[in-house]
């Protein structure tokens, strides 16, 4: 165990799997001598090559379309979108393509592909950088998605992400890139996709959340702690497959629910949260599941980002409604 | 930017006749051609039977599908197709039982050879350029000498896909030649509505070799295949050919192009028709008859009665086979779903 | 008033509209001289000449971008995507530069722009065709959606649509064209956009649906009535924005809800549905809010297909078991 | 293809100086490039005390982006900008102080003239390519006589946008000129590396007049650009620009060039200066001397100084600015929401 940021620890877990399996390669815009505008990929292509670690040109639909080639071809592409915001520019490409390519080929072509990018808000960033449009990308049936909010997480999805037989879409949190720091075992790590974590248990109240705002949750947890309100914060991680086993269980056990995300509110993916613990623990709720998101507007201008994207205050003040209700 | 052509569309041999192509590959081309214009009347037929759903008939481009599916070798080299290329697919080994249970919408018909050199055939227009290219580049990458061709239209090559798919095959030197359909029409539109450039100068905009071809003529369109297939093998990258040619037919069996298409261009075309030219030179070198024609249509019938026969005994549909390879391990929701459906399929709902 | 057809209801309103305003115009594929490959738009280009009704390359990203361009210029275009599930390559087009031209022009650069488009399924149609991925831009601030099931509805939301000043994306039941059939006004009329309706009154639960689910639910609405279930059904027919006032209304006065969508389940827009009456009726819900939709898969082979999207069986056997929980 | 060059890199003339261009716009040009240096490092200052975001410097491309909008008219064309072209935008008409509120993140930054002949700056690469052509398509329609100027760079021309904007202007035969910036990278990775092709002869594949200019030498630019202009204007259609020059500077305030830009290929580019090249022959054709230059220099600072007034006294920002322009009216769910914001922030959470 070593302690570890969470960019150094995808950087560390990409070079382990590199090295591991010949087979995967790494491939997006400025990803080569560069080594990622975020250094994920630092020295990968000094110690694997131009031929493992691939600068290729502007064109997000081109890296996810070549990915699904690639893959066909015997490679495990793990393909890096500069930003989720740029997602979009590919999201014929991910949402219908690689997700269904297992389907529509009966298992002919499964496709091991991972999709790593950066995304969240709170860091300065021009327009489109801070999306978070996880949700989205939901509703494409195929398709993982994962958001690790750990640098151990961190490793162990990417690492589970990289060897899953089929496309994972791995979303790293920006503003966690160098704020989030912690053990991260030094050898192989594998977290299975489609659990989830119970980050603090409490008996009052589960706040769920995923990447970024599982620490804002962990934050507002302790600050509620202190008014007496135990909160138990569940790290959704997979948001699919959902581990609703862990999430069904908090929530009947508190019987009081909160759930957080960057996303603008209207059919976030908090949306299928809520509906999901309102199916599964409906007897067990003793107060409406809140439902923290950014408002319905789009990103702001970063002067007013942070009161767009739930923060601390605003979960612990969604917390101690929830336990009044 | 003239087109390549080495049979005049009255069927005189204007170049040589490509390496290659042996008397039986010559032959074998014709009733591969053959097969398609009759296998469109057959499938309309079924299709206003009910059999089939829509069907996008190829009537005037057998040529181009055929003379560039015979310079590669289905043993080593990758399709990538658009749905039109049903000539092509048949040359990869593709039953063409399945290809009729596909067009039926029946789930057995997404069925693809095992060899894996098959792509499923692409609905949206170029999304599977880009995956050619990774193909290709993904081949070049395993060592495999083995090249990919990529087939879509006219229309197709409007999408930004298909730039994406052509600029990184430039910078990647992927081993794969992208065939486009030029036939006139995208649905309704014609040409010069879709672009006022020349496609095969794409090209030289994305850095691959392009070609001009007379997509009507078999051996012209074999020829310039076989150079790219040669370039991609030996490193020398990527190839466009624009195979000028004209779509003969409705653009599918839901499609009435009579309200669109001019009959006068119509009648034109057909004075280019790529089989008429092919039969008349081949006959003219010894190696067509009328024996050989017949041949030719009894095998066709035999193998589109096979087809049929095979697609009649497909048998009906297994319900579950809805909820097969979303994943390689089925999740908890959609394991729950998959018996939720099967529970009220017994309870007769 | 006349009893027309969807199909024709739309063409005539297009034709309306073009008459009345001579900024509006018509672009897409196959919209021109073919009249649209449903026959949506024939006719028009004889009437209003070629710069007004436009056969456009096959670009969908373009095809929006430049009605972004367009409407900038003064002009009020009619995008028609050929189907939903190609919107998908125009998705950052629609998403982020589209719904947001507003917003970040601080008011400057509105944008007066339709989108049409078919959708839904149990058409017969090839894959990608009967794709239902509302939902996904349901998440995108900026842009309405509206989906009428009604020939009438369709004429007073598509009126609405084009003069709407903010986008529109309006969806056509690809499977009601022909088969929705109702009276229609003959002169100009207009539904508001954010307004649901009520399609069938009942006391005992409510059905929330929209576009070509309207009609199946009315279908297991009779059904219910001749076992003694009154149903509710509320056409949403608004996604963004959403009548919540209706729906609440609705939903605390039967105490039960059922929520009918076609795309795949998980982030689908029924989650928002679902998610937003139980935030607003929570205290009145008598029993889980159940929620319908495809599985999550995706679209299947035709033959398939009548047992992928939720028929009246499935809803009326969702009906029962609300109302007996 | 050898691009139009009008002034050798040493400043000596090789053509004719353009038509349009008289002493004051050959003078106005240089300090329009002049304060586009100077920007650069007042901006990049700034940055370095926090009172920016990131900054995008354009220094090597003054030429380009200056001479291209000389050519156009600011009271009759329309701009549609990429991020890295403020001297564009500050020419038609954007107050510097509202360019700097923008890189900082204040929401006044959003802030354009009144006359909406300037499109906001684009982030999303290419994306407002088709944008570009349906304004200027639009302008035709509406019977408009001006033209649409649109600036991406080498990297975005990648973008599957590019190439629909691009093949749409062809058809529509849309007044509008795209000028790309190809500036040797896009961000870390260099021009060999994002494309095998010739930026310009993209032209030719979508129907439209292809140019490929020096982008060092502002002469050059204006006559390419004007010449767009013209045939835009005369019914002609679209014009791609290949500006071929070099980002001397930076990707961003973000960015440790040093990691991936070649010493020497930096030094070379250098020799290619825009500013020292246009300098040194307008110095020689007596349009310019020191005492311009001083003046000149007073003139950007006092500019530069009075932005940064602009943007000091811009104030704190209006939180409930957040919730504006989403809509032209506000859907009560977003009312709630901004009722629920200014409530929490009345009670100080
Ligand atoms: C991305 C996408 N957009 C739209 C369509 C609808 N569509 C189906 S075929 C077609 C025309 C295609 O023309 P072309 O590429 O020339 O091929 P052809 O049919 O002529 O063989 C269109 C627009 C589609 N299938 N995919
Ligand atoms: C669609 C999209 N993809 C990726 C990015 C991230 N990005 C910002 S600038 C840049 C490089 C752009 O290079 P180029 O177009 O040559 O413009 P330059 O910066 O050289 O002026 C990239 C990849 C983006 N802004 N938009
Ligand atoms: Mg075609
Ligand atoms: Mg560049």
């Amino acid at each position: 165990m070593t302690v570890r940021s969470m960019i150094e620890t995808i950087r560390l877990t990409l070079e382990d799997e590199m090295a591991r399996d010949e087979r995967v390669m790494v491939l997006g815009e400025d990803v080569g001598t560069q080594g990622g505008v975020f250094r994920a990929t630092e020295g990968l292509k000094a110690r694997f090559g131009a031929d493992r670690v691939v600068d290729t040109p502007v064109a997000e639909a081109g890296i996810i379309g070549a990915s699904i080639g690639l893959a066909t071809a015997g490679m495990v592409p793990v393909a890096e979108l500069q930003f989720l915001g740029f997602a979009h520019q590919a999201f014929h490409q991910i949402g219908f393509q690689l997700a269904r390519f297992r389907y529509r080929t009966l298992g002919r072509f499964p496709l091991q592909v991972t999709i790593r990018a950066p995304y969240g808000g709170a860091v300065h960033a021009p327009e489109l950088h801070s999306d978070a449009f996880e949700g989205m990308l939901a509703n494409a049936p195929g398709l993982k998605i994962v958001a690790p909010s750990t640098a151990a997480d961190a490793r162990g999805l990417l690492t589970s992400a990289i060897r899953d037989p089929d496309p994972v879409l791995y979303l790293e949190p920006l503003r966690g890139y160098r704020l989030v720091r912690d053990e991260v075992p030094d050898d192989e790590h594998l977290v299975p996709i489609g659990t989830a974590r119970i980050a603090r248990p409490g008996r009052d109240v589960t706040v769920l959340a995923w990447s970024f705002q599982v620490v804002n949750a962990l934050e507002a947890a302790e600050a509620a702690a202190e008014e007496g309100i135990e909160v138990e914060v569940v790290d959704v991680r997979s948001l699919v497959p959902l581990d609703e086993t862990t999430i069904a269980e908090s929530v009947s056990r508190t019987g009081r629910c909160v759930v957080v995300e960057e996303a603008p509110r209207t059919a976030g993916f908090g949306a299928e949260l809520t509906s999901t613990v309102q199916e599964l623990c409906f007897l067990d709720l003793e107060a409406p599941i809140a439902r923290l998101a950014g408002w319905d507007t789009p990103y702001p201008m970063p002067l007013l980002e942070k009161d767009y994207i739930p923060g601390t205050a605003r979960i612990l003040d969604a917390v101690r409604r929830t336990v009044a209700f | 930017m003239e087109p390549l052509q080495l049979l005049a569309p009255d069927g005189t041999l204007t170049g040589d006749v490509p390496d290659g192509l042996d008397e039986d590959r010559l032959v074998g081309m014709m009733r591969l051609m053959l097969l398609g214009r009759r296998l469109d009347q057959k499938a309309i037929a079924l299709q206003r039977r009910g059999k089939l759903g829509t069907y996008a008939p190829l009537s005037g481009q057998e040529a181009a599908s055929v003379g560039s599916s015979f310079a590669m070798d289905p043993d080593v080299d990758h399709l990538v197709p658009q749905y039109r290329e049903q000539l092509a697919m048949l040359h990869w080994g593709l039953p063409l039982g399945t290809y009729l249970l596909q067009r039926y919408g029946h789930p057995r018909g997404a069925e693809l050879p095992e060899h894996r050199r098959l792509y499923p055939q692409q609905v949206a227009l170029a999304a599977h350029a880009p995956h050619a290219t990774g193909l290709a580049w993904g081949l070049r990458l395993r060592g495999e000498r083995a090249a990919v061709i990529c087939h879509f239209g006219d229309g197709a090559s409007s999408e930004g896909d298909a730039h994406e798919a052509m600029n990184l095959a430039g910078v990647t030197g992927a081993p794969v030649i992208f065939v486009i359909q030029n036939n006139g029409w995208a649905i309704s539109v014609p040409l010069h509505l879709q672009t006022r450039g020349v496609i095969a100068r794409r090209a030289d905009g994305v850095g691959i070799a392009g070609e001009r071809v007379d997509g009507n003529d078999v051996l012209a369109m074999y020829a310039a295949t076989r150079r790219a297939r040669a370039r991609a093998l030996d490193g020398g990258g990527a190839t466009l050919i624009e195979a000028v040619t004209y779509r003969l037919g409705a653009h599918t069996t839901a499609d009435d192009p009579t309200k669109y298409v001019d009959a006068d261009e119509l009648e034109d075309a057909r004075t280019r028709d790529p089989l008429t030219r092919y039969r008349t030179w081949l006959t003219g070198a010894g190696l067509w008859d009328e024996a050989r024609e017949e041949a030719a249509v009894a095998w066709i019938d035999e193998t589109v009665d096979e087809a049929v026969r095979v697609f009649d005994a497909a048998g009906p549909v297994d319900p579950g086979a809805m909820f097969d390879h979303v994943y390689a391990d089925e999740p908890p929701r959609l394991a729950r779903q998959r018996a939720e459906y099967l529970a009220a399929l017994g309870g007769g709902a």
